[in-house]
């Protein structure tokens, strides 16, 4: 408190070089964009493919599925909900996208019926937790098993692209600018909602009601609407990460997706947003993403045994946890 | 406002003992299995032999007995999401040690040391560096799997001895009880000695329901969250042994479909509270049968996997809805 | 002073936050059958000594004697070791367990093989129960029992160790008047045996009932130490805030204005047909004990809970179970339990006070900073909350500013009525005088004020017309503010009350 | 890699002495198995021996019926069955060992005839197995696994021996001679580590520079195989040839060399197993993806059902009943499969019973 005079006093640069240091050092954010800018220098040592433009597209778009679907998923942990279910979403829509393409050639149909889907899967999500009151980390585990059988109901073999609508091929693998589609979409979804999240009146309610769903109440905020908006908002998201991922795959299977779940929260959580509700951060969502990505690529691209990529996305998550919580204890929040 | 002799007040305890039995979620989870088995014995005719039972029993040993573990944790209000790659840490150890010590103890030793040394890293982590115990072993699920991933190469690790008193012990039977089930229910009634009868038992519940209390009643609850994460662990432990004895080596992927969520619902199914502090051990063993026991019997009906799973799925969500219904009427019958 | 060795005597205490000197140097010692008070506003470092003792926290600096004895606690087992107990504000009981393991939580009687040994546990537990006066099943759940039936099992708790010296956080803060009463008794008791108790409290007035001596703090220095019967209420209130404190209650009404509120008949929760209108420039107060409905009313009024009967606001009605529609016609609430319901803990103070108004500096749903930073930063100082910026988190402000800051939620929005649920719970001298001020301005700019309250000093300070409520209903009529007393009061809302009950 | 070669070579050594100490006691009469596996081969019931008995009923316990392979087998498997009169069902174990090793308990429990098991794990699967197999017949599919009566499986090493020789020629032909593959393996499984090896040993007999660049591990599925080609792709934007050990791997190699923008005119793709829709489209679209080494589940469903009732019926079968494989291209696809209107394949089954294979073993003493 001591501080603050003189941040006041002293104008510009030193202000400005200050506030950064302060984020470097003390936030989760910080700490991460750290752990990431390390790497990526480390990796562009190592590696002369690297820090090229193609790698990063590629190190990116592979990820975007994971990030589009992880900025939903921060939303409904800041308003204290969960959503496992993420997961067999991603085999779900793809199968039924696909054969809805194929059956109607008609590509914006395709889209609509896969965003329905996700609209769905978040009412009946929302529904289960808000409405007959059960955890929601339990009814989505659970809504995981359901929605994978429903896939598998729905057909038992994968379903090949018969369609060959070029504009579908180009959602996941196209370019515009040299950028790859995935990317831009990732980007300006996060965009999106980053601003959706810290300027609007709905992201205010999403940090009010995780943080305090009584006091929001009070406050005359619809906590259940806002909930369900989180669970409805993380289902479409999931829909367009599966809908990137089908192009990407050209083929809705069934089988895919196993464990998107516990990456997709995994990195939300890893990007200092709060299980209790009420605290988080998409700008350290992204961040998060981007390092496994980073991770995975790097482990590929200095032709290391692939297996150490699932160690070391642990290991980091771990570190990442312990730095955090060192980190928190330093500034007596514990 | 005389004092009512102590002796009167035990008898009609009794009387409010056994309705509460009657009301109790245990109750409901046994109405609950009385009923899985039933539609299956009118299903499907198979069902109705002995044998599926004791293949039952044997077949959900390792679950149960890493249910323990994960119920007392769970207890206290903690998380362990790393069990199902312990499953192939302990079984690669183990088969390890069998191969290079040529010595069946010193590979049994070394495969349930596991547990404790990766119960002990959870432990310290939560209680002193004071991390969320969920994302920690979120992480370590995946750093431990990927370690086996690295050591073995993905190839699994096969007893090169032949130990086969090792590999038998799991399909031999004790009367007509399975020996796995039965060190599984030893365990059970262990465990639920500790947790009912004994004062560690007791501050198990007290941190689950409310840390602060514990800790200002002098109760040393890091110590106790630190024992947990062992047990925990080496629950999962004696669980991998389990499965490496049923398949006489070390698989790598062992637990690694989702098997630390099918614990974990079996779990909650049984009745213990996310939140830690409620529920008990009767119910995770009762959970864990019922979830075996569904699976079984849609196996046996040869009714497709996935739908297994959303049958699996549906079952939870109803067992769920059952607990906060059955927690509803206790307020109630409370007032 | 006492010439005998003192049971407890702490001896410069330091401790520092970061960002903070939460004691520095303070002196406190207590004697064997002594009931020693501790004053001080909220931040005068009264919870940290608190910690201190128990062992929760270590001092930077300073000794802590047990008879004499120099000790050091690194744990709360090291504290309970010494025979010190302490009684919580926030009851720390666990709601699944029972009452008998409760009351010997973390030192239960054992048998062989570590085992509870549960026949004791229930026998030594029905004798402190009765004891203190509580004949209850020591089998039940202790979620089974009322606030103030855990408040005495929280001092069977103490007795259970045999504690020599207990310490009594705001024991009264969920009380009613008589169970206060029996508090009182069991305190007088603890004291003939022998036992030093601290009592840590904001009520002056339980201070002149039951301490011998009494220690003030302020910011974490040791103000004074005098023993009760030389001291007056006043020294007390100028250690305590530092400057003198000529009227707590500033009130100067006004005249009524029209109508603004009418309740009619309104039932639901525990509340029963209770009818009330408040005009514009009017303080009401309903003043009822714990358990006697005052805080459901507001809950019902605001559309919070379910309810029958009709509330109007300017004659127009106000919908049942949406707080949304009566804040959109101008009625407010501010809860009585600040932590649990009312503030946000993770946010910072802007995100706090704009809550309900944020819409009114967005367009479209965004959010325009600029406005929302001015419109904080004016509530901020017209209310003087102490906060070194309006970013900071709202968790680390002291209570009153806290509340303060949740009045500044409801002062954005253009509000006809609000209603307090017990404004001043849990806030230090000093923030009370400041709430009661802001009340009596706001009731001046024609606002109306409804104050529900279990508070009696509170209520015939502020209110400009007064009704009790017990069990659900109105009891009598209404009062106004010259022809009330403290007995009337007292009488209407407690008559046919069993404490015990 | 060098650690890793010889760690899979030991590996292999010991599930080869593994087998041949199971199979070692029981081989003294080699003319009979000849005769076994001829038999084996029949078409329909009246070409098998009189004196046999049909099982009443047939259990396949599968690894990973989301998989076409199993989808288009099992279909082939319940067709045979449905035409000799047994009950066949299926039990599939969606990659889980305990519930792989739990279903196999279960088919005991109702007293199946006979049971085909496809492993999760071979080494893992094999003391159930052996247990089963002493009063049962059970016949492994895919994978070996200690204790079955046989295997029911293609020469792995000699199906990507094959493709490994068309793909050397073709990069003779059509790219230079210059031959960088990625390689994207499934290291879990003897049988995919073989395609693995016989691909890059039967390209190396025809072009001994050729060079595998980077092995992968694509867990055989589409989105891992996806994954873990972009980056390797990156790394090695050069690479002219994608091998995957299954059809799935070799698509999700495809998918990412033409996302990642690269020419799409000198790449070949090889896949393996050409079991479904997926191949035999790619081949028709006449893009990179060109060659498969086809394993026809429609036969091996045949395969498998016969030698269940063969070893019901106390026949000793050899080790290993080899189904036929064959490199398929578009010229050869349509000899062993007609199209439907509807876009479906229709397997000719007499003429892939005809093709002959030569096994090719892998070199023994390569370290």
């Amino acid at each position: 408190m001591v501080g603050n005079r003189s941040d006041s006093a002293s104008t510009g640069i030193g202000s400005w070089v200050t506030r950064a240091v302060h984020w470097l050092l003390h936030t989760q954010e910080g700490v991460l964009f750290l752990i990431v800018a390390a790497i990526w220098i480390f990796l562009t040592v190592q590696s002369d493919v690297f820090f090229t433009g193609r790698n990063i597209g590629v190190l990116l778009s592979q990820v975007s599925m994971t990030a589009i679907t992880a900025v939903g998923m921060t939303i409904l942990l800041i308003s204290g909900e969960i959503d496992a279910s993420v997961g067999s979403m991603q085999a779900f829509v793809g199968v039924i996208v696909m054969s809805v393409l194929n059956n109607t050639e008609n590509l914006a149909l395709g889209i609509t019926v896969g965003l329905a889907l996700g609209v769905i899967v978040g009412l009946i999500n929302a529904v289960i937790s808000l409405r007959l009151g059960i955890n929601s980390l339990i009814a989505t585990l659970a809504m995981l098993s359901i929605v994978r059988g429903a896939a598998f109901g729905f057909t038992d073999a994968s379903i090949q692209n018969t369609h060959k609508i070029q504009t579908f091929t180009e959602i996941g693998n196209g370019f515009f600018l040299g950028v790859p589609w995935p990317v831009i979409f990732f980007f300006a979804i996060f965009l999106i909602f980053y601003f959706v999240l810290t300027r609007t009146t709905f992201g205010r309610f999403v940090h009010a009601v995780g943080a305090n769903p009584e006091a929001a109440t009070l406050a005359g905020i619809p906590v259940r609407m806002v909930k369900l908006a989180g669970f409805v908002l993380t289902g479409v998201l999931a829909s367009v990460s599966a809908i990137i991922l089908l192009s990407r795959l050209n083929s809705g299977q069934n089988g895919i997706g196993a464990g998107f779940e516990l990456e997709a929260i995994g990195a939300v959580l890893l990007g200092g947003t709060s299980l209790s509700g009420g605290e988080g951060s998409m700008v350290g969502t992204f961040l998060a993403v981007v390092l496994l990505a980073t991770l995975k690529n790097g482990i590929v691209l200095l032709d290391i045994n692939s297996s150490w990529q699932v160690t070391v996305t642990g290991l980091i998550i771990i570190v990442a946890v312990l730095l955090d919580a060192r980190r928190r204890r330093r500034m007596g929040q514990d | 406002m005389a004092a009512i002799p102590v002796g009167r007040k035990r008898h009609q305890n009794g009387a409010m003992r056994w309705s509460r039995l009657l009301f109790s979620r245990e109750a409901g989870l046994v109405i609950l299995l009385l009923a899985v088995v039933a539609l299956f014995w009118i299903l499907e005719p198979s069902t109705r032999q002995q044998r599926v039972y004791w293949d039952l029993l044997r077949e959900i040993s390792p679950n149960l007995i890493a249910a323990i573990g994960v119920t007392m944790l769970m207890l206290a209000g903690e998380f362990d999401l790393s069990i199902g790659s312990m499953l192939a840490v302990t079984g690669v150890t183990t088969v390890v040690f069998f191969n290079s010590t040529e010595n069946m103890w010193a590979g049994i030793a070394a495969g349930l040391a596991t547990g404790p040394l990766v119960g002990g890293i959870h432990g310290y982590l939560v209680t002193k560096q004071k991390m969320n115990s969920l994302v920690t072993t979120l992480g370590s699920l995946f750093a431990l799997r990927g370690m086996v991933y690295v050591y073995t190469n993905k190839m699994p690790v096969s007893d090169l001895i032949g130990f086969w008193d090792f590999q038998d012990a799991y399909y031999n039977n004790l009367g007509p009880a399975p020996l796995p089930f039965v060190l599984a229910i030893l365990l059970v009634i262990l465990a639920l000695i500790v947790l009912t009868q004994t004062e560690f038992g007791r501050n198990v519940y007290a941190i689950g329901g409310n840390e602060t209390a514990a800790r200002v009643s002098g109760i040393r609850v890091n110590l106790i969250k630190f024992m947990l994460f062992v047990i925990c662990s080496s629950c999962a432990a004696i669980g991998g042994m389990l499965l490496t004895m049923q398949t006489g080596s070390g698989y790598f992927n062992a637990g690694g479909s989702g098997f630390e969520l099918i614990v974990i619902a079996a779990v909650v199914l049984g009745g213990i509270a996310l939140s830690g502090g409620k529920g008990s051990l009767v119910g995770t063993v009762l959970g864990v049968v019922i979830l075996g026991m569904t699976a079984k019997g849609l196996r046996l009906m040869g009714v497709n996997t996935n739908i297994q799973l959303m049958v699996t799925g549906s079952i939870m969500i109803l067992a769920v809805f059952m607990h906060s219904f059955h927690d509803r009427i206790a307020i109630l019958r409370r007032r | 002073m006492s010439e005998k060795q003192p049971l407890l005597n702490l001896r410069s205490i330091a401790k520092a936050f970061p960002g903070t000197q939460a004691l520095n140097g303070v002196d406190f010692s207590l004697h064997a059958g002594e009931v020693h008070a501790l004053i001080g506003e909220n931040g005068a470092g009264k919870s940290t000594l608190i910690k201190i003792i128990a062992g929760l926290y270590q001092p930077d600096d300073g000794v802590i004697e047990i008879e004499g004895e120099a000790v050091e606690f690194h744990s709360p087992a090291d504290s309970l070791a010494h025979r010190i107990k302490v009684v919580y504000q926030e009851l720390d009981l666990v709601p699944d367990l029972s009452i008998a393991e409760n009351v010997f939580l973390g030192n239960l009687p054992k048998k062989a093989f570590r085992t509870v040994d549960w026949n004791e546990l229930y026998a030594r537990t029905s004798e402190l129960l009765q004891d203190l006066g509580l004949n209850i099943d020591p089998e039940m759940p202790i979620s089974a029992l009322t606030v103030a039936q855990q408040q005495l099992v929280e001092i069977a708790r103490a007795l259970s160790r045999q504690a020599q010296i207990i310490i009594m956080d705001e024991p009264t803060s969920a009380l009613s008047q008589s169970e206060i009463e029996s508090l009182f008794t069991v305190i007088r008791r603890l004291q003939g045996l022998g036992v030093g108790i601290m009592y840590v409290s904001h009520k002056l007035d339980e201070i002149y009932a039951i301490a011998d001596r009494v220690t003030v703090f302020r910011d974490g220095e040791h103000i004074a130490t005098e023993a009760v019967a030389n001291t007056r209420q006043s020294d007390l209130v100028t250690w305590m805030v530092g400057r003198e404190v000529k009227d707590l209650y500033p009130r100067t009404p006004g005249q009524p204005g029209d109508v603004l509120l009418e309740v009619d008949s309104v039932s639901g929760a525990t509340i029963e047909d209770f009818s009330l209108k408040v005009h514009a420039g009017e303080i009401v107060a309903v003043f009822g004990l714990m358990g006697s409905g005052v805080h459901n009313l507001g809950r019902l009024i605001f559309g919070n809970l379910p309810r029958t009967g009709s509330v109007r606001l300017l004659g127009q009605e106000i919908h049942a179970n949406a707080p949304m529609d009566a804040i959109r016609k101008g009625l407010g609430f501010l809860t009585e339990n600040r932590k649990s319901d009312g503030l946000l803990l993770p946010l910072s103070v802007k995100e706090n006070i704009t809550l309900v108004s944020v819409n009114n500096y967005a367009n479209m749903m965004v959010i325009n900073g600029q406005d929302e930073r001015r419109a904080t930063a004016e509530i901020v100082d017209k209310l003087s909350i102490k906060t070194p910026g309006i970013a900071q988190k709202i968790r680390y402000l002291s209570g009153g500013n806290q509340q303060k800051s949740l009045i500044g939620r409801w002062l954005l929005e253009e509000l006809k009525v609000l209603i307090f649920s017990e404004p001043t719970r849990g806030i230090d001298v000093g923030s009370k005088a400041e709430m009661y001020r802001l009340m009596d301005d706001m009731a001046h700019q024609g606002m109306g004020i409804l104050v529900l309250s279990t508070e009696l000093p509170e209520v015939l300070g502020i209110a400009d017309r007064i009704i009790v409520i017990r069990q659900g209903r109105s009891a009598g009529r209404w009062i106004s503010r010259d022809d009330a007393t403290q007995q009337d009061l007292m009488t209407a809302a407690a008559v046919q009350l069993d404490p015990a009950s | 890699m060098k650690t890793s070669k010889t760690f899979l070579f030991m590996a292999l050594l010991v599930i080869s002495a593994l087998l041949l100490g199971a199979f070692g006691a029981m081989a003294q009469d080699d003319d009979a198995m000849m005769e076994a596996d001829a038999m084996i081969r029949a078409f329909t019931v009246e070409d098998m021996p009189e004196d046999w008995t049909l099982p009443e009923s047939i259990g396949h316990v599968t690894n990973y019926l989301v998989h076409e392979w199993y989808q288009n087998e099992t279909k082939a498997e319940a067709a045979t069955a449905e035409a000799y009169g047994i009950e066949f069902s299926i039990n599939d174990a969606n990659l889980d060992l305990q519930a792989s090793l739990a279903a196999v308990d279960d088919y005991v429990a109702q007293d199946v005839g006979a049971l085909v098991f496809t492993p999760v794990d071979e080494v893992a699967s094999s003391p159930a197995i052996r247990r089963v197999a002493r009063d049962r017949a059970v016949v492994c599919e895919g994978t070996a696994v200690v204790g079955c009566a046989t295997l029911v499986a293609i020469s792995d090493y000699t199906a990507g021996y094959q493709v490994g020789i068309w793909a050397g020629n073709y990069a003779i032909e059509n790219l230079d001679g210059e031959a960088r593959v990625l390689d994207i393996g499934l290291p879990a499984l003897t049988s995919t580590v073989a395609r693995s090896d016989g691909f890059a040993d039967g390209l190396h007999s025809v072009l001994p520079e050729g060079e595998i660049v980077q092995s992968v591990d694509g867990a055989g599925s589409k989105d891992v195989a996806v994954q873990v080609s972009a980056d390797a792709l990156t790394a090695n934007p050069d690479i002219n040839i994608i091998f995957g050990i299954n059809d799935d791997s070799a698509l999700g190699g495809l998918q990412s060399y033409i996302a990642a923008g690269l020419d799409t005119d000198s790449l070949l793709v090889v896949g393996f197993g050409c079991e479904g829709i997926a191949c035999k489209n790619a081949l028709q679209e006449g893009g990179p993806y060109k060659v498969s080494a086809a394993m026809f589940p429609e036969y091996q469903g045949l395969l498998l059902i016969n030698a269940s009732i063969a070893v019901f019926n106390g026949v000793q079968p050899p080790p290993q009943i080899y189904a036929p494989s064959q490199p398929v291209t578009l010229d050869n696809l349509f000899d062993y499969y007609t199209q439907e209107e509807d876009g479906t394949y229709t397997a000719l089954l007499d003429v892939i019973a005809e093709i002959e294979i030569e096994i090719v073993d892998p070199p023994m003493d390569d370290e």
